[in-house]
């Protein structure tokens, strides 16, 4: 298997080129080789993670590594490779896309449209996390956005074209940060590499210009910092996020929670903090006090929302702060629940937004004061809400609070002891988003149910198959959790040694 | 006359025209005024040809710019004629469709 | 409204002999040559600004030219000098005039504030900029006693304009240049029913109903 | 004779271009009421003669032929460059719905002469020729805005350029005087070369007395080559000419003659300030003028971007964003190094696809439409899906994301932009790459996110395909930018 | 029978006690509706298996202590505790956190393993027995409910989490059990907000949110405690938490953040256990089905709190006792008050067991015999009302749902069973002598005394008024309940004729619970009347941990005598006196209340109504709870909304508003209000839509379209351009 990583990647580009040549009337034939194109990678990545030996790469280095020189001109190359930050994401992204096409059945515009830019979007996404060399990483990030926008641009909801253009102007604003301080990188240590740039950070050999009266690593650091917090998204760079899940189609919302949040995460923990580790221990205190505030300010946010969509997305905010203050805390444990957080996350919030759009499918609407008793006509629908709500709120068996739960040992242990404040305020965070969870679920579930919801049909077969697998995913990991983190550590136990350096 | 009597003469020439272009509301002034500024430039070509000593070049340059003036006197009136046909002004405050 | 006419036309007057004042004080006969050639070219083109009347002000500005002829003569370049007359005078002012009966007369168009206030604001810029380059600049000037001969260079022209060394390939673009001003010209200004829109569907400054005529079509 | 036959073998692209240009005129009289098609394909033809003689030039070590001309490489870039630009307006003028097709003789001639203009201004280092060039190019451009004479947006948009045109060109010859005054030569080379101890001065000895009256000097000659690149605030003509012009004239100012605009600074740049034995205080003020077009470049773009927000025709839209693009560009002009020269002439290739493509789209569209106002677009993704891809990928270029050409050109721009040290200039292009995605996305928006309105759209296949091979190029080159990039690297000899 | 341990085996017993449930659970949620009779029987006979299990495990706890029996010192109690509480090294251990690698000898590590000391061993058999007779009794009780698999699967569960909470040998999973816990309160309180036919659906629904966010307050606490004691010890299991801290102590004393991290754990405990000021959600826990109230918030679940003390109480400083005892007394005397002013049957009851609840906590602040006492108290307490709730259950099952007791009287012919099985642990829970109730809450006013004998200090004395007080109004309203249900003329015809006895399986169990209400005290004494010196209860759950500071809280005192140690009270004075006095106290007060509740319920010698007119705003306060319910309303719960409404609109508007400054600099500028508005609004589009009309307004001036103008702006900017070259 030379090449799976490459493999994995742009199979769905074959797909989505196949789909470009099918008739447009074909539906059926489009959605099948869509679920071919997604399932493929899928099988693939399964095979990959259990093939990865996590102690390969426990001193740092990848693997499944690939190098072609790409762009003599720069001397950018085509490099990618796996480590345990960024396989078990990429599990998750064939997961999610696999289980995304399946749930797209329901739309029925222009449907090689919507698949083809669906794969394209995988394209994308899994590019971002398998490249190793920054000016790819740039490209495939950004190639995501294109497919992002018009899938909610054009399947969205009422004011689609307003969200989608405000997610697009939002990230690309970000990206052009990170462009220019990926062009001074380039121009500092006069590569691409990011583990090249990563040792030279290491011997303090990543240095160049003032810029607007900061230091070099400074400046680097939170141009980097923005972009990807944008995606995060961090506070208060975060209102781009309810607008396009409200207005993103339920697996448009699905895929952009579960994955595309964790791009931001992800790219902080490869390509900002590991090459800019001074400028990173000196703000580590700053990125904790962000995600804390997003924690708490998108929970307390998350609360006040009427709109059920609303409400997941705004958790959503809430959840991937601590991410932030997992990594901030410059612990092992730390960043191992900031790892785990993005995955179970990933897990969770996707099927939450399933959850929204099962009776978004049904009432076509989401206000939360509307429902009321629909534990009675959908009892299967109402196991399972509950079960993803519970797998969001922490509870314990659930991945979720694995990772919460580290995030906080993590961030408590900080050698910076300001930290156990920030755990400490965090703490509201999760009373509270318990308390949004369940109100909601007494809002949609019980009490008296709504005449008008009397006969709705419960959850079909095929809405269970795209929810429970994810449900699945929350508790196998919430009760084994070393499946997952024993992939997970050896990487992150190498990333906290090179964000300690000189500590 | 000293180099500087001449410069002086075409930088004023210079600035004329330019004032020819901007104040009035013909369009066939901001020919003239075009005129003017091509004129200025020949009168620096030839005062400096003749001060610097050698060559022609500047004598040359001004020849090629009296060729210019003309072509593009030329071709600048055809489009005013056509102007002037369509509208019916010659007015350039007058021909605005192509406005914000 | 005050006419100025009879202020503007005895400034100028005067500017006229302070022109050949200053020719002659400075330099004696050629000086005059240059102070009329001078006073000649610049009178042309303040009352080039200042008449009302297109006409007036087309031939006003034949003085300019002139004028510009006369200090290319002084200069010793009666070739481009001749050439200037010919070209300028006969060639391009008559085309301007052609377009000047064309236009119908229009004593408004003229503002006084508006001459003024270009007048002065081009004035100071050029004071300005003369007053930060006079004290500096340095022309690139031989000194006196080493200026060549004034000479008729007719015959250095004409070498010039064909020798391979020299204006060969100007000169040929120049007559491309030409041709394609001749062509462009011709098209823009002949006039052939067939190349306009049919009248109805312009009527004159009505751009609205032009568009909904398009829409129609479309 | 020898003197005379021998140059011109290296004037042969010029000479085959003023023949076909003849040849245009003639056949056209020949076939008049029969096929006007057919003078569109023997323009195609001797462009592609030319084109080859160029590609057969590329790599040959520069000449001089006729005292004047100069026969490089960057030079030959740039003829490449407009003739491949010409050869695509030409398939546009042949697609043209809006085209009565008479005289097409006079616009294909008057499209070959701008040509010639353009090739002389960029090969020469002598400000005659490249003012003779200019001329050329601009009095052609003149007649082509007004080229639909019955039509008065044309009409009104040739009055404008000529009268703009007219001015900066004045203001050019003035720049020009003065320095020919200053150095006492008109020949860039020398001109850089002379040291200020010898009669005349040289460009050295006055900048060692004072620089006012060479910045005056400089002013003045940059003002006409920023009209012509549409530089604020030379730009005002842009988006009344581009937009009442026809559509393939506007491709043609829009693309090649900016190009020659670009060409021209570059050379003038390039033989002052970063020629081989270039005096330091001649390349410390080189730098001073970096930084006066690095404020040009920041407010063009800044301005550029902006305007082209509240616009309702696409194809004034597109004008203000060639505006912008100028302002793109003049960033690797203001870095002052052989390498901002380099990605300045990259991003003129990557402008080259994309800006084609645009404005094949807008021709598409009005051809089909009628109509060239941005509501029109509502829905025509779905009608025209081939065409409507195309453009947005044109339009991700434009914006400057990956994985398109645009992006790498904005990408060399920017890092050549830091690596000079301008800073602020870097931020204020990338602050505009996000305003400008605001009006770019305003199109894909109307193209897809909007309802179709009824109706079909006429099909065009062959020109379709054409804007398809565009948007695969952009793609392309997007990926694989290197057969480009060295391509540029070789063409620019500094 | 042998009952001697062998840990290396035992273990895989143990390991079935909560796996056996779970695998019930299992089965029932996926296939429970298929079974016959909904599968009830399946996890009935799970629930017995387990219950026999732990019988037989605790048999051998009994052994094992007696073996090592007697009153002895030091030794002894070694042997006695922990039987598997080295599990990480031995028997049965299971590296959850890593597995591969070398993370999982890391300290990072997290390692399952079981702990089954004494305390262990006797909570274990408790939640085996209740459990086993609320499953039992649920099979009548629940029949004919819509969602009856699914009860019985989540009770199930219930009590997996109870029992792996017991046998946890690391805080980490007894916190994750006691989430679990949590979660299945919340669904099992909310069982009857999925009823449509219940007329209390929306409080059901209300009620399981409050019960589980308000015990969430108390997690999170707990979660920081602990975290808290990690940081500094390193470590989440007991045994070595224990032994460090007391190391620790010995060297360098207590420290702050020792009661810091102590009040945060026992956060955890007022939130489980209802201790005020968290008590509010055990209340409105009621409307879950009876059976569930008699499992998880009377008997187990509540409970749990208690335990966690007792498992915790080695780490917890003398200061953090010193609050335990105040919040537990307060507590106590509290809800007995409220407890008097309530009609619902179960209410009374919810708030008896809040107040037990807070005697449990308040014996076990007092520290050493407190400790022993308190969760003696937690035992007994469970049998006597577990059987109160369900024997309530009975009642109104009987009675067709009806739960005021105003409507009920006269019931003792119609419902012999439960009424004897009522009384009975109504008798214990008065702490009538001779009944389980007894002995326990004498212990633990004894142990309050005893603090108090030995110096004056303040939540002793508290503790001393507060206590004997609760226990008298205790004995008086439930007693008050007795007369109101099962005495006198039926008040309410229709639900009197309609009343009958329950089925079997509710009968059985109520006979089965009442006969340790009785005797579940007795078994703990060894003999020792009085339990003056070293019943091996104490043996039982004291451990050298326990024993190793002894001096913290007076009531160490008590042990110290027979274990030895520093002399406090080194001839027994103090000891004695309190015994007498506890004695003493405890009887008069159980007797008092009665009587009270007889004269004015049964023989109606005294009006209530008219003690209620007199008490005038003191009762309204007390019936309406103290209107703590009202306070939270207003302060964390509008404040909550509150504040979640203002950041939405503050994020909706500001944030989103402001991203971008320059947008509300144009506002300033001064457009209309409306206009502005949705500027303000929209944020950033709608910004760049200001920026444009502002821009493009100014841009338009420029692009006029008249050719002149454009020159003269030209001519400005060039000269303009060649000044800035100039002066630069």
């Amino acid at each position: 298997m030379e090449h799976i990583l490459s493999w994995i990647t742009f199979i769905p580009l074959i797909g989505m080129t196949a789909i470009i040549c099918l008739p447009k009337q074909s539906v059926g034939l489009i959605k099948r080789v869509s679920l071919v194109a997604t399932g493929i990678p899928l099988i693939l990545a399964t095979w990959l993670y259990f093939q990865f030996d996590p102690q390969s790469v426990a001193g740092g280095g990848f693997a499944f590594e690939e190098h072609i020189p790409w762009i003599k001109g720069i001397s950018a190359n085509y490099s990618v490779g796996v480590d345990g930050i960024s396989l078990p994401l990429i599990w998750l992204t064939c997961i999610l896309l696999f289980l995304g096409v399946p749930a797209s059945f329901g739309i029925k515009k222009s449907e090689k449209a919507y698949y083809a830019l669906l794969l394209l979007l995988e394209v994308g996404i899994l590019g971002v996390f398998i490249s190793l060399d920054y000016f790819l990483f740039y490209v495939f990030w950004e190639i995501m956005l294109l497919p992002m926008y018009f899938l909610i641009g054009i399947w969205g909801g009422p004011r689609r074209e307003y969200a989608a253009i405000k997610f697009f102007l939002y990230t690309l604003a970000g990206s052009v940060l990170m462009l220019i301080a990926i062009i001074s990188l380039r121009l500092g240590t006069g590569t691409f590499s990011i583990p090249e740039m990563v040792n030279m950070a290491q011997a303090g050999l990543v240095v160049g210009p003032e810029f607007i009266g900061l230091d070099y690593s400074t400046w680097v650091f939170w141009f980097l910092f923005v972009g990807f917090a944008i995606k995060i998204p961090v506070f208060p760079f975060h209102t781009w996020l309810p607008d396009a899940h409200v207005q993103a189609p339920t697996p448009i919302s699905v895929i952009l929670a579960g994955i595309l949040l964790k791009l931001g995460g992800y790219g902080l923990m490869r390509g900002c903090f590991p090459i800019m580790p001074v400028a990173f221990q000196e703000n580590a205190y700053a990125l904790g006090i962000l995600g804390v505030i997003s924690i708490v300010y998108g929970s307390f946010v998350a609360l006040g929302q009427t709109d059920f969509k609303r409400m997941v997305a705004y958790s959503s905010v809430s959840h991937m702060g601590y991410v932030l203050l997992g990594t901030g805390a410059l612990t092992v444990w730390g960043t191992d629940g900031a790892a785990m957080q993005m995955f179970a996350h990933g897990t969770s919030s996707a099927a939450m937004f399933m959850v929204v759009g099962v009776i978004y499918d049904r009432a076509h609407h989401r206000d939360l004061n509307g429902f009321g008793g629909l534990c009675q006509p959908m009892p299967i629908y109402w196991g399972l809400t509950t079960i993803c709500f519970f797998a969001a709120l922490g509870l314990p068996t659930m991945s979720g609070f694995i990772a919460e739960a580290l995030t906080l040992l993590g961030a408590f242990q900080a050698g910076d002891p300001r930290f156990q404040v920030l755990v400490l305020i965090s703490v509201i965070g999760i009373v509270i988003t318990a308390a949004f969870l369940l109100w909601a679920i007494q809002r949609v579930f019980f009490g008296s149910l709504n005449e008008k919801y009397k006969d709705y049909p419960d959850m079909t077969p095929r809405e269970i198959f795209c929810m429970a697998p994810l449900l699945f995913l929350c508790l196998l990991f919430g009760v084994f959790p070393h499946i997952l983190l024993d992939v997970m550590e050896p990487s992150v136990q190498h990333l906290v040694t090179l964000l300690s350096v000189g500590k | 006359m000293g180099l500087g009597a001449y410069i002086a003469v075409s930088a004023a020439l210079f600035a004329l025209g330019v004032v020819a272009i901007v104040v009035r509301r013909n369009i066939l002034y901001v020919l003239f005024g075009i005129e003017m500024i091509l004129n200025a430039a020949n009168i620096n070509f030839v005062a400096f040809n003749r001060f610097n000593g050698d060559g022609l070049d500047g004598r040359m340059f001004a020849i090629f710019v009296i060729i210019l003036a003309a072509a593009e006197a030329a071709v600048a009136l055809a489009i005013v004629l056509n102007v002037y046909h369509l509208f019916n002004t010659t007015k350039p405050a007058e021909v605005d469709l192509l406005r914000e | 409204m005050v006419d100025l006419q009879k202020p503007f036309y005895g400034g100028l007057t005067l500017f006229f002999v302070a022109m050949l004042g200053w020719g002659i004080s400075s330099a004696g006969a050629p000086g005059l040559a240059f102070g009329f050639s001078a006073a000649l070219t610049l009178g042309g083109s303040l009352v080039c600004i200042w008449e009302r009347s297109v006409v007036r002000s087309a031939f006003s500005l034949m003085g300019t030219f002139v004028g510009v002829a006369g200090l290319f003569i002084l200069l010793g370049a009666d070739f481009v000098g001749m050439a200037q007359i010919l070209i300028y005078v006969g060639g391009i002012l008559a085309l301007l005039l052609f377009g000047v009966m064309l236009s119908p007369p229009d004593m408004e168009e003229r503002k006084l504030s508006r001459v003024a206030g270009g007048l002065v604001l081009m004035g100071a810029a050029v004071a300005w900029v003369s007053a930060k380059v006079a004290a500096t600049v340095e022309w690139a000037q031989l000194p006196k006693d080493e200026l060549p001969e004034m000479t008729t260079s007719v015959h250095d022209i004409g070498v010039g304009f064909i020798a391979p060394d020299k204006y060969v390939v100007a000169f040929e673009l120049a007559a491309v240049l030409l041709t394609v001003a001749l062509v462009a010209a011709v098209y823009i200004a002949r006039r052939k029913m067939a190349d306009f829109e049919p009248a109805k569907d312009i009527p004159s400054k009505d751009i609205a109903g032009k568009e909904a005529a398009m829409k129609e079509i479309a | 004779m020898d003197a005379y036959i021998e140059p011109l073998k290296a004037l042969a692209p010029e000479l085959l271009l003023t023949a076909a240009a003849l040849g245009a005129l003639v056949l056209d009289l020949l076939m008049r009421g029969r096929d006007s098609r057919f003078v569109g394909y023997f323009t195609l033809v001797s462009l592609a003669i030319v084109a080859i003689i160029l590609m057969n030039r590329i790599g040959d070590e520069p000449t001089a032929a006729f005292g004047m001309v100069v026969v490089d490489n960057f030079g030959t870039f740039f003829k490449l460059f407009t003739v491949a630009s010409l050869a695509v307006v030409t398939i546009f003028v042949l697609s043209d719905r809006n085209e009565s097709h008479h005289h097409i003789g006079e616009y294909y001639f008057l499209l070959l002469g701008a040509a010639i203009g353009i090739f002389f201004m960029v090969s020469t280092n002598h400000l005659l020729l490249l003012m003779l060039g200019l001329e050329l190019l601009s009095l052609a451009s003149y007649a082509l805005a007004g080229f639909h004479k019955g039509e008065r947006k044309s009409a009104e948009a040739a009055m404008k350029y000529v009268v703009f045109g007219g001015l900066s060109a004045g203001v050019m010859l003035y720049g020009i005087s003065l320095l020919y005054g200053l150095t006492g030569t008109l020949d860039l080379v020398e001109m850089a070369k002379s040291t200020g101890e010898a009669m005349p001065a040289g460009l050295a000895g006055q900048l060692t007395t004072s620089a006012v009256p060479v910045a005056l000097a400089m002013v003045l000659v940059l003002a006409g080559f920023a009209y012509k690149m549409s530089v604020v605030p030379f730009h005002f003509w842009t988006p009344d000419v581009y937009e009442g012009a026809p559509t393939p004239v506007t491709t043609f100012l829009a693309v090649a003659s900016k190009a020659a605009g670009v060409a021209a600074l570059l050379r003038f740049l390039g033989a002052l300030f970063l020629g081989p034995d270039v005096q330091s205080v001649v390349a410390e003020y080189g730098a001073s003028v970096g930084q006066l077009l690095a404020i040009l470049a920041a407010v063009t773009m800044t301005l550029g971007n902006l305007s082209a927000m509240r616009q309702t025709s696409l194809k004034r839209l597109l004008a203000y964003s060639s505006i912008a693009h100028a302002g793109y560009i003049l960033i690797g002009v203001a870095t002052m190094t052989g390498a901002g020269f380099e990605a300045a002439m990259f991003y003129m290739a990557a402008y080259y696809f994309m800006n084609l493509g645009a404005f094949g789209f807008v021709l598409y569209f009005e051809g089909t439409l009628g109509s060239d106002s941005i509501e029109a677009l509502k829905g025509y993704g779905f009608k025209a899906p081939l065409i409507s891809i195309a453009m947005v990928t044109f339009l991700v270029s434009l914006t400057g994301l990956p994985p398109t050409i645009g992006f790498y050109g904005k990408y060399l721009l920017f890092k050549e932009g830091l690596d000079a040290g301008m800073y602020w200039l870097v931020g204020v292009a990338a602050l505009n790459s996000v305003v400008s995605l605001f009006y770019y996305f305003r199109i894909a928006k109307m193209l897809f996110l909007k309802e179709p309105a009824s109706g079909s759209v006429p099909r065009q296949p062959l020109f379709a395909g054409l804007l398809a091979v565009l948007c695969v190029l952009t793609i392309y080159f997007g990926l694989l930018p290197d057969a480009i990039q060295e391509f540029v690297r070789n063409c620019l000899l500094i | 029978m042998d009952l001697t341990f062998h840990p290396e085996s035992d273990f895989k017993l143990l390991l079935a006690v909560p796996l056996i449930p779970l695998c019930g659970y299992l089965l029932q949620i996926f296939f429970g509706r298929f079974l016959p009779r909904k599968g009830d029987w399946l996890l009935t006979g799970g629930m017995f298996a387990t219950m026999c299990i732990t019988l037989y495990m605790f048999a051998k706890a009994m052994n094992h202590a007696y073996s090592g029996g007697g009153h002895g010192g030091h030794d002894e109690h070694e042997a006695l505790i922990g039987f598997f509480h080295e599990s990480r090294h031995t028997g049965f251990k299971w590296s959850w956190l890593f597995q591969t690698g070398e993370a999982p000898d890391s300290v990072r590590n997290l390692t399952i393993g079981l702990l089954y000391d004494g305390l262990g061993a006797a909570m274990l058999a408790v939640v085996g027995v209740v459990s086993f007779f609320v499953h039992l009794f649920s099979m009548g009780y629940m029949q004919g409910d819509r969602r009856y698999h699914i009860f019985f699967a989540n009770i199930s569960l219930f009590t997996v989490a109870m029992l792996g909470l017991v046998l946890s040998d690391n805080i980490v999973f007894l916190f994750i059990f006691w989430e679990i816990m949590g979660l299945m309160s919340y669904l099992l309180i909310g069982h009857l907000a999925q009823d449509p036919t219940s007329h209390r659906i929306n409080h059901a629904a209300r009620a399981c949110k409050k019960a589980f966010l308000t015990t969430r307050v108390g997690d999170v606490c707990l979660f920081i405690g602990f975290m808290m004691f990690f940081l500094h010890y390193e470590t989440f299991f007991f045994s070595e938490l224990w032994a460090q801290v007391n190391a620790d102590v010995a060297l360098n004393g207590w420290q702050s953040w020792h009661t810091t991290a102590g009040l945060f754990l026992f956060g955890g405990t007022v939130g489980k256990s209802a201790q005020f000021p968290l008590h509010i959600w055990l209340p409105d826990a009621m409307e879950g089905p009876t059976p569930v109230s008699a499992m998880i918030h009377a008997a187990t679940m509540v409970a749990a709190g208690v335990f966690l003390l007792g498992r915790l109480y080695p780490v917890l400083s003398p200061e953090v006792l010193g609050v335990v005892t105040v919040t537990g007394a307060t507590t106590a005397i509290f809800a007995a008050t409220i407890g008097m002013t309530v009609f619902d049957i179960k209410g009374v009851l919810a708030y008896s067991t809040i107040s037990q609840l807070g005697f449990m906590v308040a014996a076990i602040g007092c520290g050493g015999v407190g400790l022993v006492a308190g969760l003696w108290h937690m035992v007994t307490h469970a049998f006597f009302k577990a059987c109160l709730f369900l024997s309530a259950g009975s009642v109104i099952h009987g009675c067709h749902h009806e739960q005021d007791m105003r409507k009920m009287g006269g019931l003792r012919k119609k419902m012999p069973i439960t009424f004897a099985c009522m009384l009975i642990c109504t008798l214990a829970i008065s702490g009538v002598p001779l009944f389980s109730g007894f002995y326990s809450k004498d212990k633990i006013v004894m142990a309050s005394f005893l603090s108090l004998g030995h110096e004056f200090n303040g939540p002793a004395l508290w503790a001393s008024i507060a206590l004997p007080a609760a226990a008298a109004i205790t004995a008086f309203y439930m007693f008050r309940l007795i007369f109101m249900t099962f005495f006198g003329a039926p008040r309410d015809s229709h639900v009197h004729e309609h009343a009958h006895e329950s089925p079997w399986p509710m009968t059985v169990s109520l006979m089965g619970l009442a006969f340790l209400g009785i005797f579940g005290g007795h078994l703990w004494l060894n003999g020792d009347l009085l339990g003056a010196h070293g019943t091996w209860w104490e043996k039982l759950v004291m451990n050298e941990h326990n024993l190793a500071d002894l001096s913290k809280m007076y009531g160490g005192v008590e042990l110290q005598n027979t274990y030895g140690g520093a002399a406090m009270d080194p001839h027994g004075h103090v000891a004695h006196s309190a015994h007498i006095w506890a004695l003493g106290v405890s009887s008069f007060v159980a007797a008092l209340g009665i009587f009270a509740a007889w004269l004015i319920y049964h023989k109606k010698k005294i009006d209530p109504a008219r003690i209620t007119a007199r008490l005038g705003g003191l009762y309204t306060t007390v019936a309406n709870k103290y209107y703590i319910d009202e306070f939270v309303e207003i302060t964390v719960i509008k404040s909550s909304v509150v504040t979640a409404r203002f950041l939405r609109w503050f994020d909706e508007n500001i944030i989103d508003g402001c991203v971008l400054l320059v947008g509300r600099i144009n506002r300033t500028l001064g457009f209309i209000a409306a206009w502005f508005d949705k500027t303000f609004v929209d944020g950033l589009v709608n910004f760049l839509g200001t920026l444009s009309n502002a821009m493009g307004s100014a841009l338009r001036l420029l692009q006029t379209g008249r050719i002149q103008q454009y020159i003269s702006f030209a001519v400005a900017g060039g000269l303009l351009a060649a000044a800035w070259l100039i002066l630069s």
